[in-house]
């Protein structure tokens, strides 16, 4: 299989489903000639137009909006908003339209929408290029939220959020863009939207976890490895709504989780995570339900020094791992 | 007798008297929503009255077997122009399991209807401006000879969507036809706390679209308007802004009360130009209805309502635990 | 001390700041002539004039925006969200800046805005007009978001969200308005921003929630009560960032708990408040830590029937609390 | 000899050599900000390059010791301008303690210095305009005799914040100033792709205010405009929109490569009209400036930045945990 990065991944994905079908475009800023600014949507306007490839105004409410009615009608959009942090604009479209379409209109209308954002830090991005926004929407049921962790979950879940019939946000990290490559097929191929996914087995502690700190977990899981500590990974993948049964099923295999997101901490996906956890295995734990993640401060800075201070890292994850191995 | 306007734009006196029932038939379904309301049968009413000769005017503008329209609130007369049955109306106001905008699930006045082309409508005003942009991209990329109209009203106007919307159908040229109802005060705030613009269409510029500004009461100027629009919107010309001067006849909804903030006089001002009345006497005076057929049609306007508001107030609603349906499409 | 209404004590809160403050001013749609559309703000246009209770033009964005301009020159603008559901076209303006202007300017410029807006279902009120919204903005540093319960909190919690010098979220539950009556001094205080409250003392089980649920919680409390079973009922009244202490004593005073808040399940603040048990007072527990919650749809249906299967009622407390109890 | 135009409209030699002086110095920076990038001593530049006339032709025209600016950020020439200094520009590029704009959290070109009234902004753009509004409505509530400045590109004018901004302070007629700097892209979009109208200024009548489009390469004419909008803001008789024609020299940041969305031709053919030469031609032509002092301004300019480099590059870091502080205001 090639080995590809992931925000090739992500092309790739983009590029066959629009060869596949005809009702699926791209609309966002810079999307189109310059084929992005991280240039995930690079070769597109090219192979396909500009009537398919839009550079839109400089608007996050239009280009959700805009795409909204479009996937009412039928098509299926898939909208980049430049950096997850630009998506504020469009929440009111988000999560007061889309997320209700279908329920509101009794199942008459729905919106096939896909809104991709790069996201995450660690790239002196400052406040407002490197948040992890995820939390924002993550309680509002009509939306899925996906976040790969590798090329190859890149690639299967972007296509299955195009073909889904109800609204995905895609968040991508951007520091994964070009650091992480994988395996990826060139053919067609879907992963399951909701379903999470053990990056590795392990019966001594388990992480919970999703997005580039997979990584990160993976890396600290070999250095604990070589003192004979077995680390169970779960990658989440889609972070609403959950999958229970996976998380629980992590959670039983070992009875010690570490739970770690790169966003701040009070408030985050982690807190949903444990609210299971704490609801539906709590007697299979041994151990309390550590979170590792950012700092309750309102973003990463700029300066590498508070930047690094800010960002979840291996030897982070390392020290919260064996510290809950030997609890 | 009266200049006879519609004929001269090419309206049928058939049509015009069509567009006369269906601007009397939303009148009276409110009507009888607030009768419903004050006796406590239903929870929530929200208003066409004074403003259906611009819905119905511009709704038969438009092509009712393939454009989309996208409602506010206030626009029964465009949604039973395109296609509503009073029944539906009245399934909605008594929040049954049958009717067909949402099954119960949202409050009157939150149209939609996919057969019809009527676009599922939210409560927070002006969302609905981009969707109807976006209808219109679908339908261009698509290639199907499409027209969206969009209304909403002067207050929201001042949403951002409502810029962001204009300005993105303006680059792409789309067919979008944007309605503005200016009936002068959004809840309790007048129009020029609201605007510092005159006229709403002042606006049209800035997204290098035309504007016009003209009289809602009438709906045959209303209609000419509109298919203009359209019919630049279908040739490729692009969107168009259309300011229609109305007055709101009712409270804001039944949950308000306008004398905190409105003069009777200026209501009863109004009432002299309430356009149910201006328009029958236009039909009457042109000879279009005959006072034969007035009766007739307020006869047969009365039964519908009537039938509706007992089919509905007869239907069930839907069952406690349907209200966890529809969250994602099921599983196939 | 006089008996008042929820709604008046919170008039009484924003009148008596602007008898005290200058720089306290409204600002919203309908606040002015109209006093609001629950009347909140009567009588302010009349004893203030409509320099200091400002009619705006129908745009949230603007009105926050416009607000923390305000705050960042020194005033103390008290900006209305008509509705909470009505907030998500400012949630730009909130998230981005109000909470980040200390942050990100190294302490040199602040934003001491409130805003206020009504929350919560159980009035008819469908999907837009029912909402919880406070999980949307409660995992952003920078913000405060109080739930007051009861008429002697939002008043002193009110004028506490005033005076200080950060941007406060303000969510009043709209049903508790009219419905909730109890003791407010007339004169000054204030209550502190930050802190949880035990609003009924117990030692069977431990009851945590926040809004118009705190009602709920204690008429049940009244009812197991005659059975013997006592409840702790801690009423969060700031529910970001959370009163961590006076969760995990709460929850050690009888290890069993029980979470409830009216908005939906997955991703709610109830999440952290399991998630922060979880974490710190574990073994503290002898049950696992159920939720009570809204069921995982976007929001309240209009029809009676559905509208009563969402919310919580004292009758799903008392049952949820009697199984707990007997766990 | 060339009509001397500064002095028409009551502007100095000394002044207008002292905005020279500005606009070069802005410059300087920048570049130097650029040479730092490319050999990897910090992470960011974004330019004014190409806009310092309009910027600093503005920024003079107000009252520098009470008026209030809200840049974005490009807007270099306006910031040093009301009093920031090359050291804190650098001290910013370098994301240093010591930065005033934000002690290195933030990116360069995240201006703000209370003392200076230069507010603190953020990365979206936009969101600037409603705080400008915010403030002038403090100001007048305050019965403060203060004007608000606030800049955006033209492709920001597309945002909702715009128009939501722009038509509150319409309606309340407050002392704001809506500056837009057209420099013809957003980033890789060119104008024709983001504006419906022609010009940004065709929006003022939307909002009930003058809008005008001038030459932002003419330092003396951005200055006149500005100066009688800011007249007539201090006589309450509100805002106006001032759109800038300019172009962008450089990239849109260091991050990237416009060779991908714009001809060579297109770009040298605007270096043609690069203001700093254009001016400097024009101070030399009416004498208000000699060849002596173009060279003492260039070396005494030079020095200026070598020293905010060495000063900004040797200064130390916000130590890690400082991360930590400011997310509310500090316990008494
Ligand atoms: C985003 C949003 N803010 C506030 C409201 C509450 N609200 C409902 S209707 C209305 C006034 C609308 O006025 P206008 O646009 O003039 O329409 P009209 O009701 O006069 O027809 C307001 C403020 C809302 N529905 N949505
Ligand atoms: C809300 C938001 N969306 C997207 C961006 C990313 N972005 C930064 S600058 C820019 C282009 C701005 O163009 P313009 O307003 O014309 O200003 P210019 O850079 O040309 O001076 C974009 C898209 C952003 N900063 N904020
Ligand atoms: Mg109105
Ligand atoms: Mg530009």
């Amino acid at each position: 299989m090639p080995v590809v990065s992931y925000i090739n991944a992500i092309t790739m994905a983009m590029r066959e489903e629009m060869e596949r079908d005809s009702k699926v475009f791209v609309l966002g800023e810079d999307v189109g000639k310059k084929g992005g600014v991280f240039k995930a949507t690079q070769g597109l306007y090219d192979q396909f137009g500009e009537a398919r490839v839009i550079d839109t105004p400089l608007a996050e409410s239009a280009i959700a909006g805009v795409g909204i009615g479009a996937a009412m009608y039928g098509m299926r959009p898939i909208a980049e908003m430049q950096f997850a942090d630009f998506i504020m604009p469009a929440v009111n479209q988000i999560i007061s339209e889309a997320a209700r379409i279908r329920y509101r209109s009794n199942n008459d209308w729905n919106c096939p929408i896909v809104i991709r954002a790069p996201y995450g830090g660690g790239i002196h991005g400052a406040l407002y290029h490197s948040q992890s926004v995820e939390a924002v929407f993550a309680n509002q049921p009509g939306l899925k939220i996906v976040m790969p962790s590798t090329p190859y979950d890149a690639k299967g879940l972007l296509k299955a959020a195009i073909r889904d019939d109800d609204p995905v946000l895609f968040f991508e990290h951007k520091r994964a863009y070009r650091l992480i490559k994988g395996e990826v097929p060139d053919g067609d191929y879907v992963l399951p939207i909701g379903r999470a996914d053990v990056k590795r087995k392990g019966e001594d502690i388990t992480v919970i976890t999703y997005g580039l700190c997979v990584h990160f977990a993976l890396q600290a899981a070999e250095r604990l490895a070589k003192d004979g500590i077995e680390t169970e990974v779960l990658d989440l993948r889609t972070v609403y709504p959950l999958d229970k049964e996976a998380v629980c099923e992590a959670v039983k295999k070992t009875g010690k989780v570490l739970l770690i997101t790169e966003d701040n901490k009070e408030g985050s996906i982690m807190s949903e995570v444990s609210a299971i956890i704490a609801e539906h295995c709590l007697f299979d734990l041994d151990a309390p339900i550590k979170r590792l993640a950012g700092p309750d401060v309102p973003a990463m800075p700029y300066s590498p020094t508070m930047e690094k201070f800010f960002m979840v890292n291996p030897d982070k994850v390392e020290k919260a791992m064996r510290e809950l191995a030997e609890f | 007798m009266t200049e006879n306007r519609h004929k001269s734009i090419g309206l049928s006196d058939e049509t015009a008297v069509e567009m006369y029932k269906t601007m009397l038939l939303a009148r009276r379904l409110d009507e009888r929503m607030w009768l419903l309301n004050r006796s406590g049968q239903i929870p929530f009413v929200i208003s066409c009255q004074g403003q259906e000769a611009a819905q119905v005017g511009a709704a038969f503008a438009l092509d009712r077997s393939k454009d989309y329209v996208l409602p506010y609130y206030r626009d029964m007369g465009v949604v039973l122009s395109f296609g509503m049955t009073a029944a539906d109306i009245m399934l909605s106001g008594f929040a049954k399991a049958e009717d067909p905008n949402s099954g119960g699930r949202q409050m009157p006045g939150h149209f939609g209807q996919k057969k019809n082309r009527i676009v599922t409508g939210s409560s927070p005003v002006t969302t609905q401006v981009p969707h109807a942009v976006g209808i219109a991209l679908a339908g261009k990329m698509e290639k199907k000879d499409l027209v969206t109209f969009v209304t909403f009203g002067e207050g929201s106007s001042n949403q951002g969507d409502f810029h962001e919307g204009a300005n993105f159908a303006g680059v792409h040229k789309l067919p979008v036809i944007f309605m503005c109802e200016n009936n002068k005060y959004a809840i309790s705030v007048p129009v020029e706390k609201q605007l510092a613009c005159e006229k709403v269409s002042d606006r049209a510029q800035g997204y290098g679209m035309p504007g016009f500004t003209i009289n809602g009461n009438d709906p045959i100027e209303v209609y000419k308007y509109v298919k203009e629009a359209a019919e630049r919107a279908r040739r490729g010309e692009g969107p168009t802004l259309i300011e229609t001067i109305t007055y709101r006849l009712t409270a804001h909804s039944s949950d308000d009360d306008d004398r905190a903030y409105r003069s009777r006089e200026e209501v009863e001002q109004a009432k002299s130009n309430d356009p149910i009345l201006t328009f029958k006497a236009y039909l009457k005076d042109t000879g279009a209805m005959d006072e034969k057929m007035e009766k007739a049609i307020d006869a047969e306007i009365t039964r519908q309502v009537d039938e509706a508001t007992e089919y509905a107030e007869s239907a069930p609603y839907a069952k406690p635990e349907d209200a966890l349906t529809h969250v994602y499409a099921e599983e196939q």
